[in-house]
């Protein structure tokens, strides 16, 4: 069990995990990069920003 | 239980009548419309023709265990008596005992006629009310621009965030809203793909906000073109700035508990914040925030389905509550998607 | 019952996980994308954010009771071995086993890759196939434009009244009948206040109606501006006109049983024919018809929910029956009202 | 030229107020509203602040080269005489002199109270009737749907293609074919993303349709999700079939000198048929077709806007041809791209 | 004069085209796609089906009198040389030379690649900058949200309302406002409907609100079910709350003699306040306010069509006034009522 | 001058045409490929449907 770095809930993480992977928080969505597995460690992921035109 | 409802050829009645017709306790036994007495309740509401029910007068109330009344403004005041005889709990959804005194009806409506019965009134939020609720036998519905925007302030009201900062309420709403009637600008022609400013200013849910929040907000709505769904843009500048930390914090210790009220924020693909086709026809709340640091303002987010949690859904969870039944009976839908502009 | 959804990121795919999570006798246990494995579902469905389920890839399917697979064409007939030996029952949406013959295939497809297991494949419309539908294990869903035609039609082609006529199909669909891809033509500004025929001819589902009903028709599809929704317009010159008494009983023969099937003709009101806002996530086919006298037609008017009646929901229900479960379990939704355009 | 507009505070009325404003050869001196009797033109039509214009009573009228009429079916033949006293040339936009017989009338309508007046009648679509209106002082426009289909089926009309053909017409409809007036059905609650058959048979354009094209029709309208539009789609089944390329022959010998109707199919892009979107706010009829050889039918594909080619383009068209002007004076706007549902 | 226009294929490329079409000095020479090229303009303008060009390719622009640019941002100053070179007036409807110094490029978008000619970029609202626009040579259209916002909030900046004044913009947008092409967010059945924040905070457009302005906002933009327009509603809380009179003066010397700024406020019947619907297809931006003396604060509403004031018709505009031509030259259309959610 | 196949209404073309290349009838729209040059040859150019989901 690993604590979302945006909210702080734990995030439930399923088990085969991989450096790089992306899952997402299922309190608040933030998606999470795996950047370390034993112990699992998240970060925030980068975001793909929807294209508005301006 | 035996159910009533009055004003049931209109919007919210015809929800209440959904709601309860399925809900496990209750037997929808009555259902008024004085338009349209002893036709099929199906034939104004096409979703409950499989509902085997026709309207009848609302002079011709029977004994009942809950009545709710969908009326508009002033009826319930006018014949609450009758209606607490006929009924041991009494749901009302129009503003008639939402505030906690005449004075304050004088200031936002055109006076009382029932002044005594608003001392029971309790304000039908279990977020906000589920003890006083628990045994209530007057409950006073919320308006939906309120219940919208009470739920997504109420986190940082109960943080000491609002005190004593500049709160402005942006909120979008559908043309149910207006209810079953509707005159020229509700017509399809005029009111599709507006982004109107229908209460710039002096909205009479200042009011409920302000006592359920204790604070004065800056409230304008818009119609916009959807049929159900409101949505409340928050925008409040704090004193001191909270961090993004403290926001979540706020929210999750108000809300984490609380079987109706869902926090969307900051997610990944299309549905990042709330909005209100995600909760259409469910008796959810989403809520959310952003902090905008370069401006010193915190953003929040809350979307509702003003069928429901603004008004059907809110009335039956805070019967449930009252009545001690399992708080999400009959309130089980957890909406659609694909789901275009319900 | 253990039951997994391949395609679970899709339109129909979601509606299935919606449908399955809530039935009484499922429990969805696998939800199969390749896009977002390893994302909650309710990443991408925002109506299923409660539910604690994460999508995994389709390599990974570990054995089921019931498999749905909502996937485009062209995939279960590539993994029919496969599934079938995952599941006890595999129910297909796309049209990889809705026709009788790999002839057919031939004729209105690309040809068929597992022509030895088209035989098992069962049309899944209970008001056409229930007896066959006990104890089957492969099941090809319906069609939604077919499915809409199909049940209008139905009780003309049993009575006969089909015989010899000349038949139109006039069908409007909604937008989530193109999946969740989506190019140019189905982007917002270009899709939206659209009556667009895209298919004037040669659309592939008049394999399917031929099929079931036994009649050749003439068939166009026009996308309009709704999300949810198929409705078929059927101008039928039969030979010999029928009376309207006539048509009531063939109406009524055919679908007085039917559970999901209600028959709506000249009520008074808003909604005196089938329209598919009213039935709008229900897994209800509303079927009407008016008589031309002085042209000799019948007018047939149906009209379903394309994620329900004419694909999840079908597909649920035909599951129903094919293991001998209360046919209506979890599809007890009877729809909103009032509902913009769902 | 002085032109006058009954009816203005209405939809077409509206429209006709906007065209003539903006013609080169016309000056808008009245504009009649019972209602809005001395309000700005501009307070009811929003596009029109910048008119200098308030709208009188109809009932003072005075001398003017151009009257239009833009009221309810049966106030031009109540007042004919008074309007033709006061106007050289008067263009009625109801069905009031649309048929040429006062037998039609009593079929179709109610009886025509002037029927003295209905050999100087006019049918005003030009496509038709150009020689006829020139110099005509009395005109009647058209009918929407009656429009978008009798210009879609004359090129088959006028190619020998109906006779003894089958012909349905399939009609879709945008809301502001019901006027600005507007009861519950047209509320944008229920009127919303619907894909309602609101005339199934029996519809009074069928005259009209029969007169022009002389050939009878199976007619059904549906309304649908839009404000302005209509589009017919005319399922033929000839008793010959022909070749794409007589069918090509056909609709160029018939439109390719004329100003408003345009040839639209087989294009590729997601406008590849006529759609109503791409003639919204112009006075074009955009019509195509496909050939279904597998069942030996024609399909053609015809949109207008109802606001213009349907009513007051059309109107305008047609006066500037009975005046001798250009005939496209005031009717150049080509439409916008990208457009939602407008 | 020749008229090139680049991105001729996109959204506002494609409004260019319509406007330089029909514009009486301007004649439209070249139209770039790549995508496109050799392709009827027509062919993906449904409206411009009349024009007789066809795409070409940017790499083959000739010299021109106006080169109008639709790319996205990063584009034009890549080209910005050679553009200049190829024609004497180059209009750019990105953010590329909006900003007035590097540094604001440093710190709004990814630095700059030409900033030599940063200081010759002229923003293109006449109604701030007319005399700096007279003989231009380098226009920088502005941002759609930006426009709206300026031009509501003008008023009160000149009159010293805004100095230390709170203020919050809230932003309502429609689908046109994301280009051509679009992903699964601007798909049809996840756009319809929606009220969607799309931009809670950090908006690039208050970069350009704060330079035109001088007041910095919080500014939030939601995406709502509409094709065209864009509404800002600005929530001001100033330091000393001014009378409506004040307000009026305020509203009336800035924009009195302004031919494409309309004040719309407090007037009776539907649209009592600016709105998007009653502008699209005009270049007018209709501004309005209400005064909210229990909460300190003015609200003003601004409504643009994005497509036109937001892009296309500011750009010509802004050419406009550069060469010397009449204003209002092209940009004559008043709009549609009846209309739906253009 | 070169008549569309589909509508037989003649297409304008642009000068330096080479085989392969997609232009659309003005008239109908249809989509033709230039399947000769000189002199120029139009055929119907291969459809590229909707997918439309069934
Ligand atoms: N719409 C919303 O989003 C919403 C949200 C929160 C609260 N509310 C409140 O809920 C109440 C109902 O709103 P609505 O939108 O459902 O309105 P509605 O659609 O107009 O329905 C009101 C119904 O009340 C009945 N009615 C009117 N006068 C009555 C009387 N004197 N006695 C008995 N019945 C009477 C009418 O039926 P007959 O004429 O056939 O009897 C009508 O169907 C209002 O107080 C409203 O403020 C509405
Ligand atoms: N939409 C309707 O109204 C409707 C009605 C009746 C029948 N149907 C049929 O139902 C099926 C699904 O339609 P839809 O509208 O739901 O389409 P959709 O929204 O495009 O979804 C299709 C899903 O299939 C998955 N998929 C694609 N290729 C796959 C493969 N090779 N193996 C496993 N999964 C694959 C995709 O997910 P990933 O890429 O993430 O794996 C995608 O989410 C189609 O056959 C369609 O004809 C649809
Ligand atoms: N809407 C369409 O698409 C369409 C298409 C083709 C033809 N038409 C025909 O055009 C006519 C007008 O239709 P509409 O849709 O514009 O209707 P509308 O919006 O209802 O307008 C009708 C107008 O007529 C006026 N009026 C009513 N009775 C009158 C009377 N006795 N004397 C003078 N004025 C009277 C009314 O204004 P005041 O009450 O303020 O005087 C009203 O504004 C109808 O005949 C209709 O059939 C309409
Ligand atoms: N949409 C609005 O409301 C709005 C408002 C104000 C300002 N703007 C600005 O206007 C510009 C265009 O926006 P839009 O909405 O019209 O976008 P759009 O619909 O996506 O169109 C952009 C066009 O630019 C062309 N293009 C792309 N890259 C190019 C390149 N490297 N060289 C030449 N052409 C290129 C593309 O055509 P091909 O790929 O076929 O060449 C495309 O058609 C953007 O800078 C935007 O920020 C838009
Ligand atoms: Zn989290
Ligand atoms: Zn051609």
């Amino acid at each position: 069990m690993t604590e979302c770095v945006e909210c702080g809930a734990e995030v439930s993480l399923h088990e085969d995990l991989e450096v790089g992977e992306i899952v997402d928080c299922d309190t608040c969505g933030q998606e999470l990069e795996v950047v370390d597995t034993e112990p699992p460690v998240l970060d925030r992921a980068p975001e793909l920003d929807e294209d508005w035109g301006e | 239980m035996k159910v009533g409802v009055v004003g049931a050829s209109g919007f919210t009645g015809g929800e209440l009548c959904r709601l309860v017709s399925a809900h496990p306790e209750f037997d929808l036994v009555t259902a008024t419309s004085r338009e349209y007495a002893n036709k099929t309740v199906g034939s104004v509401h096409p979703n409950l023709r499989g509902l085997d029910l026709r309207f009848s007068h609302p002079d011709d109330l029977d004994d009942l265990d809950v009545l709710f009344v969908a009326a508009p403004h002033g009826v319930t005041m006018e014949h609450v008596e009758e209606y607490r005889d006929i009924a041991d709990l009494v749901v009302d959804l129009s503003a008639d005992f939402r505030l906690d005194s005449e004075e304050q009806y004088d200031e936002w409506y055109d006076g009382h006629s029932a002044p005594d019965h608003i001392p029971d009134g309790v304000y039908a939020l279990p977020e906000l009310h589920r003890e006083e609720l628990a045994g209530a036998n007057l409950i006073a519905s919320g308006g939906c621009n309120a219940t919208a925007t009470i739920l997504g302030l109420k986190p940082l009201a109960d943080a000491g965030i609002l005190d004593g900062a500049d709160v402005t309420v942006d909120v979008k709403v559908g043309s149910s809203e207006g209810g079953a009637g509707g005159g020229a600008a509700s017509s399809h022609p005029e009111r599709s793909g507006v982004v109107r400013p229908y209460a710039p200013t002096g909205h009479r849910h200042e009011a409920e906000i302000e006592q359920e929040l204790g604070v004065q907000v800056g409230f304008t709505a818009h119609a916009v073109d959807m049929t159900r769904g409101a949505a409340a843009t928050c925008h409040v500048y704090p004193e001191e700035v909270p961090g993004t930390g403290d926001l979540w914090q706020a929210f999750r210790e108000c809300y984490e508990d609380e079987p109706f009220v869902r926090l969307v924020a900051g997610s990944g693909g299309v549905y990042r914040y709330p909005e209100p086709k995600a909760v259409a026809g469910t008796n959810y709340a989403d809520v959310g925030f952003e902090l905008d640091e370069r401006n010193g303002r915190v953003v929040v987010f809350s979307a509702i389905d003003n069928m429901m949690k603004g008004s059907a859904g809110q009335a039956v969870h805070a019967a449930n509550v009252a009545l001690g039944i399992d708080e999400q009976a009959g309130l089980e839908f957890d909406g659609l998607h694909p789901v275009g502009a319900p």
